[in-house]
């Protein structure tokens, strides 16, 4: 086994390092790509959705203005996908952007600033009765701005650091502005891209079939014939499908267990990505709730968790592993290691902190053996395991802890409303931005999906200062101090591990990188299988 | 008889009412609803509060309950199963297609019951105690000991071992390529039909060993007739009316849907569609699904009624 | 028989049985199980209840004991009418009117030992309330019936058929009735054991002072054991008379055929008898005929017969029948 | 009159849960041409299987014929093959049930039962067999034959089911019938009629008849001779005059004067047979009817008498006692 956790950080180290496809390998056209897709899409509008399930189909028929690099092992670097060029003004309070020429629509019109705009006035500002779900990640949007054919401008309210970065989310899909001004919910039933793929059918439940756009903008591109999307929802299923050869690549994730056996049933036809994963579980304590209005109290809960151990066990059971802080591992605005060891609970030495946790709860005037419930969603990856090893941690400095697990879809109203002690939350990026992330833990009154019930001024503070600081070091300091104090000073929440995710797909899928966000690369353009 | 079927048509009103209205009001009792599904958990921290609250006034579910329960009786009544409140598609939309793929696999599952079931149990009741009773015995008990799944997971890792070779992912409808379809469901169909078998094999057993001891089979062999014509006119025609229900049933319970059998052997059917619009509280598509199995299971028990009076006369002329 | 008031008397009773119907139709009818029926069982005495299946006599029996509740008449038992009365006031006199059975074993618990089934009652109905006064009490009624203390300790299946009737009249024994309600109870017995079964029906009557109301289809059985006879025919009393009367000159025409119908176990006598044989079958109670209910099988029914209804009047003293030639 | 049916040494066991049971001990019994027999006796006293014996329908495999011969026309019926039986059953040998409510398939109309046996055994064309089912329920006395040869056997009533049991078995024209308890599910009236029809049909068809019994009054008008069992084996046999004016068997002396008869004055108190009937897998050496019997000497412990002669022409007896029982002023019973 410990072998074994060596060649795993090898394919990870090499995962990270280098991207798969060689740019001497010339790439293959022709072939479709099968790939199943665990959850399956309400609508078809990106603008209004949030799972992943609609991503992996859809994705392949539209353009996004900017788009994050598809070579970017780290899922962090904007590049143009309709924006040919942009430039920022000097008080960086207005973009514009030059789009590129001859984009057509899958139904042969010409793609123009005005849908560019029309798209986005439909992201930031819907017309009443028009869901979208991302409006509040674009309130330093002013005005979105189509002076010529293919000039689009965006005046901001204040700098924004993740402007740029939050135009390259893949959700928000190019439509076609005559199309959107006669019915704004046409996209939800209905595909109009100018993606490398063009859709062919929808099989509700079964599948998604797309098949290549021969008038792609992109000339050379895309190298597939077509691609095949199947909705299936059981993993046993996923890896059965892979196993024998019926689909090649599923996009969210696999277990390590899984990810063996494929490795040890089809060996090197196998190809395996890994990357730590935008997506972590953590613990909101209830501020109304005594003894968690003490930070003794809440700081002695993290500091009774022992990361570095847990990672070790939990990582072959659960799809954890990197032990982190607010930000991804390995991207721009991660902690280094050596810092994140003096937050409270990344200690390196177990001893010690369990030692301050006991001290803090008897200073707190916690008893030995305090019992209390902590809330936990119904779903059993990886919520469970999770669970019962914290249950543990909070055993060994006398705590008594009893789970309360409930059903997935009540789980966040019961939250809400504030009926818990201590409960698991969870937060999931669809690219890698401290706005994304930090957001969560504005106080409540900011943000109702900080179940904490707490306020706290700095934490709101700091979070501006992150997000309007231009210069990247000036932000990285922003953001280690609002990581000080959300997970050390105030541990209103803290970590536990962060996601891993693992791609055990064909060997013959090339031109594929791996990311930390399950919602990133699946445009396919430049997919290619090599038979 | 007509007027027994009258009737019987008439009581399935009351039924289906009050399985509409307990569904009802049971699905608004579990906390959580599907905008909450939807909105809230990954990324619902973007949402604020008035647009899940303009959600809701989407769907009507800021309207009274009494309301809610009316505009759904309305349309029931005019057959408009309304929209999915998940996907916003019409449910029939949603339905038809799983609704297909289950039906077909619930009467294949159940002739590969019958036609397992009613054989054997009739050899083996023939032959009791002998060891080919007790193999009968054993096969149908190893029958109900698996679980379908379980057997089906078998079947897949068997046909990849040993075949190298996996049935197709996706449903191809009968009618569109048999064979496609056929390499599909077969599978599935022998597990679970094999399952189901074990029941209804017990029952033409047991069935069959109670005609045989009847008075009237006696009266038979002392008016000198072949083996084979009491069996076959005698017997069986006695002995099938309480498999009959069994295998009914078990067809009733199979349409409406095998909920880890669809995910072993990715079937795009009833059963997990049924999980899937619970999960997300699709309030719409769960009463539209519950109402459909309702009237399934009605009319499964009234066709078994109308099938027992046309082989029970006793009942065809009370 | 030195009590002037009758013990029992049933006036006029009537149970009807609603078949089909329902919510949708379906067709309905009345089946009139027992109609209109009368009469009177005094202290210590049998009357026997004689009549083809289908002919209302358990019926009256199943009244009597108020397992049914009566479509209307009076049940006058020790002076309260039990008609009138709810479940809570019924409750002593259920005690006090017992039942033996045809088939004793389908109503002998199979699960319980006799030493069980015997003390149940008397522990729930509280007349032996101690444990060990029980055993001997059960011991006891096992003696009345000619059984050995050892049978306390097996199973209705283990015991022959007569054995089993024994412990069926040792568990109405247990309640210390003052009437038992005989239905049928040897009919299911073989020809040997009936003749002690019946002698032991007549020793403990004289022992405890019983009156027996004794429904049977077998008329020289009935004749055995009966101080007064009632001939039934489709929830009619035909004939009522004590029994030198009724067996040796029956008015009835129906009483006449059934007593015709009985082979005697003496070929000489067979071969003389003269042998009337009734034609056709008992009417549906649910459709009886007009007039007199008999009128369809009987060998000297006259024109008027389809139209009067006769009434059960006292012919001679003390037998009553009814029949218009009569 | 020639014999028609000779049955020697039948023995028939069951096996059950107590051991192997002796239903049929070695019995002998014939049925000449045209004649009525009865085999009477109590439950359980193997009268019943030796009908079914005859008709080689004991139930397997918790039955077998163990012993001896079914001698019908010459033929061993116990020495043919399964198809060679077959065509007897039914078309030489029919068989009437006790139970008209469990004896017709409910679920097959009366047309159809009563048209199988013709089909099959005398090889008719389905109308045919149609035609004569509607004769013979005619000559049964049910009314209406044709409309109700459509009918269920839940449309009848039960003497009207036993008529159509009568019809079923002479349909073929069998030259023997087993009648087992015919009448004894039916009211006293219906039984009349059934009996009275059986008789008549008998005497009009020259078929003979083994009526199998425990109502000695059915015996006494109907038989010409008597068989009566106990506990497996025929205890008495004789000329029915005979037996029932002159028993010379305890038992069958028991069973006279235990029932209460209407032609008799009322006794004060019945004489019942003491003791229980017999647990076949419990039998000695000696008599069966020893526990119970009045006439017991010390011998009927050991000893099992075998029939001898009791009196008139064909009358036997199984009892060392004869000569005692024969003084007994009872035993001349009227």
């Amino acid at each position: 086994m410990r072998r074994y956790a060596g060649l795993l950080t090898l394919i990870l180290a090499v995962a990270l390092a280098a991207p798969p496809a060689p740019a001497q390998e010339k790439p293959r056209y022709g072939g479709e790509l099968v790939f199943p897709v665990p959850s399956e899409m309400p609508s078809y509008d990106g603008h209004r959705e949030s799972t992943f399930g609609l991503i992996h189909p859809i994705a392949p028929h539209y353009n996004t203005l900017l788009r994050v690099d598809p070579t970017d092992p780290t899922g962090t670097k904007p590049i143009g996908d309709l924006a040919e060029s942009w430039t920022a003004s000097k008080d960086g309070l207005v973009y514009t952007f030059k789009l590129r020429r001859g984009v057509k629509f899958h139904d042969g019109s010409q793609m123009t600033s005005k849908d560019v705009k029309a798209s986005y006035d439909k992201i930031i500002f819907p017309p009443a009765g028009v869901g979208s779900e991302r409006k509040g990640s674009y309130a330093v949007v002013e005005v979105v701005e189509a002076p010529d054919p293919y000039t689009v401008r965006f005046r901001l309210k204040w700098t924004a650091a993740s402007f740029l970065t939050s135009l390259a989310s893949p959700w928000n899909f190019i439509y076609k502005a005559d199309i959107l001004a006669k019915d704004m919910h046409w996209y939800e039933k209905n595909i109009m891209g100018t993606g490398p793929f063009t859709f062919v059918e929808h099989v509700k439940g079964s599948h998604w079939v797309g098949k290549k756009n021969p008038n792609y903008w992109d000339k050379g591109k895309p190298y597939l014939d077509g691609y095949r999307a199947l909705f299936i929802k059981a993993s046993s299923a996923q890896v059965a499908a892979i196993r024998g050869e019926r689909a090649h690549i599923q996009f969210r994730s696999f277990t390590s267990a899984d990810r063996d056996n494929l490795k040890a049933a089809l060996g090197d036809k196998i190809t395996v990505q890994e990357s730590p994963w935008d997506c972590i579980l953590m613990v909101t304590t209830n501020h109304e709730k005594k003894p968690f209005d003490d930070k003794r109290v809440r700081r002695a809960l993290t500091l009774a968790l022992d990361r570095y151990e847990g990672s070790k066990a939990l990582s072959r059971i659960a799809i954890v592993k990197e032990v982190a802080g607010v930000v991804v591992p390995g991207t721009p605005y991660a902690t280094p290691p050596q810092e994140l060891e003096k937050v409270a609970g990344y200690w390196r030495d177990a001893n010690k902190s369990r030692a301050e946790a006991r001290r803090l709860l008897k200073e707190a005037g916690v008893p030995e053996g305090f019992s209390f419930t902590f809330r936990n969603r119904g779903l059993p990856m990886p919520y469970e395991p999770l669970a019962v090893w914290m249950i543990d941690q909070w055993r060994q400095i006398g705590l008594n802890v009893k789970q309360d697990v409930v059903e997935a879809a009540a789980y966040f109203g019961e939250l809400r409303k504030g009926a818990f002690d201590v409960a698991m939350d969870f937060q999931c990026g669809y690219i890698v931005e401290p706005d994304l992330d930090l957001y969560k833990f504005l106080s409540s009154d900011k943000n109702p999906a900080n179940y904490c019930r707490c306020k706290d001024e700095v934490l709101d503070d700091l979070y501006l200062k992150q997000a309007r600081a231009l210069d990247v070091e000036e932000r990285r300091r922003y953001i280690r101090q609002f990581e000080k104090r959300l997970l050390d000073e105030e541990a209103h929440s803290f970590m536990t591990l962060q996601w891993h995710r693992i791609i055990p797909h064909s060997s013959k899928v090339k031109g594929w990188q791996v990311t930390p966000s399950h919602y990133l690369n699946n445009q396919l353009d430049a997919v290619w299988l090599t038979e | 008889m007509t007027k027994f079927i009258v009737r019987r048509l008439l009581l399935m009103i009351p039924t289906l009412l009050g399985v509409a209205v307990l569904i009802f009001l049971l699905l608004r009792i579990v906390p959580g609803d599907v905008v909450e599904a939807r909105y809230v958990g990954g990324q619902g921290q973007f949402v604020s509060v008035e647009q899940m609250a303009m959600e809701r006034a989407k769907l009507g579910l800021d309207q009274p309950l009494w309301k809610q329960f009316v505009a759904w009786m309305g349309g029931l009544v005019r057959l408009d199963l309304g929209i999915s409140m998940w996907t916003g598609a019409p449910i029939t939309e949603e339905i038809k297609l799983r609704f297909a793929l289950s039906l077909q696999l619930a009467v294949m599952a159940t002739i590969v019951a019958t036609v397992l079931a009613i054989p054997l149990g009739i050899v083996a009741a023939l032959k009791q105690d002998t060891w080919i009773d007790y193999g009968v015995r054993v096969f149908s008990i190893a029958g109900l000991a698996m679980p379908s799944f379980w057997l089906g997971i078998v079947f897949i890792l068997g046909l990849l071992i040993i075949f190298e070779w996996l049935p197709p992912m996706v449903y191809t409808p009968f009618w569109v390529d048999p064979w496609q379809n056929m390499l599909q469901l077969v599978w599935p169909a022998l597990a679970v039909g094999y399952r189901y078998s074990a029941v209804a094999t017990r029952m033409t057993r047991s069935a069959m060993l109670e005609v045989l001891r009847e008075d009237y089979i006696r009266t038979a062999r002392a008016k000198g007739l072949w083996t084979k014509l009491i069996l076959a006119r005698h017997a069986l025609k006695n002995a099938i009316l309480p498999v009959l229900t069994v295998i009914a049933l078990e067809f009733a319970f199979l349409l409406g849907g095998l909920v880890v059998t669809e995910q072993v052997f990715n079937l795009n059917g009833l059963g997990l569609l049924f999980v899937e619009a619970i999960a997300r509280r699709d309030y719409t598509l769960t009463q539209a699904l519950v109402m459909l199995v309702a009237t399934v299971f009605i009319v499964v028990n009234f066709t078994v009624d109308l099938l027992y009076a046309w082989l029970d006369p006793r009942i065809r002329f009370r | 028989m030195t009590d002037e008031r009758p013990l029992l008397e049933v006036r006029d009773l009537v149970k009807h049985f609603h078949v089909g119907g329902g919510l949708f139709g379906g067709p309905a009818g009345v089946v009139r199980a027992v109609d209109g029926v009368s009469f009177s069982l005094r202290r210590g005495e049998t009357v026997g209840l004689v009549g083809e299946s289908g002919c209302g006599k358990t019926t009256t029996g199943r009244c009597i004991l108020q397992l049914e509740r009566p479509t209307s008449g009076e049940i006058v038992f020790e002076g309260r009418d039990l008609t009138k009365l709810d479940d809570v006031e019924l409750r002593p006199f259920r005690r006090r009117i017992q039942v033996i059975f045809q088939d004793p074993y389908s109503s002998l618990n199979p699960r319980m030992t006799v030493g069980q089934i015997l003390a149940e009652p008397l522990a729930v109905h509280g007349i032996v309330p101690e444990r060990a006064k029980r055993e001997t009490r059960v011991r006891e009624l096992l003696a009345h019936v000619g059984l050995l203390p050892q049978h306390a300790h097996r199973y209705p299946h283990q015991l022959s058929g007569g054995q089993r009737q024994r412990v069926g009249i040792a568990r109405a024994l247990a309640m210390e009735p003052s009437l038992i309600v005989c239905d049928e109870p040897v009919s299911a017995l073989d020809v040997s054991i009936q003749a002690q079964i019946i002698n032991l029906l007549e020793d403990l009557q004289r022992e405890f002072g019983l009156t027996y109301l004794f429904i049977a289809h077998d008329l020289s059985v009935v004749r055995h054991i009966s101080d007064h006879v009632a001939v039934m025919y489709l929830g009619k009393i035909v004939e009522l008379a004590d029994r030198k009367s009724l067996y040796d000159d029956p008015l009835h025409p129906y009483t006449k055929a059934l007593l015709a119908a009985v082979p005697i176990p003496d070929p000489e006598l067979e071969a003389r008898r003269e042998h009337i044989v009734l034609r056709g079958e008992v009417p549906s109670p649910l459709r009886p005929p007009s007039g007199c209910v008999f009128h369809p099988r009987c060998p000297i029914a006259i024109e008027r017969c389809a139209r009067e209804v006769p009434e059960l009047r006292e012919i001679r003293p003390g037998h009553g029948a009814a029949c218009i030639l009569a | 009159m020639a014999t028609l049916l000779e049955v020697r040494n039948l023995t028939t066991e069951f096996v059950t849960s107590g051991g192997v049971v002796r239903a049929v001990d070695g019995v002998s019994w014939d049925v000449r041409e045209g004649e009525t027999v009865a085999l009477v006796g109590e439950s359980g006293c193997g009268k019943s299987v030796s009908a079914l014996s005859v008709m080689r329908l004991v139930a397997a495999p918790a039955g077998r014929i163990v012993g001896g011969q079914v001698l019908f026309k010459g033929r061993d019926l116990l020495a043919l093959s399964e198809e060679e039986m077959r065509r007897i059953r039914g078309r030489e040998i029919a068989m009437i049930f006790q139970e008209p409510m469990t004896s017709l398939n409910p679920v097959l109309t009366i047309g159809r039962q009563l048209t199988e046996g013709l089909e099959i055994h005398l090889g008719m064309t389905p109308p045919e067999a149609r035609a004569r089912a509607a004769l013979l329920l005619g000559m049964v006395g049910i009314p209406d034959p044709a409309r109700r040869l459509g009918q269920y056997p839940h449309q009848f009533s039960g003497g009207m089911r036993q008529r159509m049991m009568i019809a079923m078995a002479l349909a073929c024209e069998p030259s023997l019938v087993l009648a087992d308890e015919p009448t004894t599910a039916l009211d006293v009236t219906i039984q009349a009629q059934i009996l009275e029809l059986m008789k008549d049909l008998s005497r009009r068809l020259g078929v003979a008849m083994l009526i199998i019994t425990h109502n000695l009054g059915v015996v006494a008008r109907y038989a010409d001779r008597v068989n009566v069992m106990y506990a497996g084996r025929i205890v008495e046999r004789g000329s029915a005059r005979e037996l029932y004016a002159e028993p010379r068997h305890p038992y069958t002396l028991g069973l006279l004067k235990s029932v209460p008869r209407l032609d008799e004055p009322r006794r004060a108190r019945l004489d019942p047979i003491e003791g229980q009937p017999p647990d076949l897998t419990q039998l000695g050496a000696g008599c069966a009817f020893e526990p119970r019997c009045g006439f017991r000497v010390e011998r009927c412990t050991a000893d099992r008498p075998e029939l001898r002669p009791a009196g008139g022409e064909g009358h036997v007896a199984a009892c060392w006692e004869l000569g005692r029982v024969a003084r007994t002023p009872a035993a001349r019973v009227q």
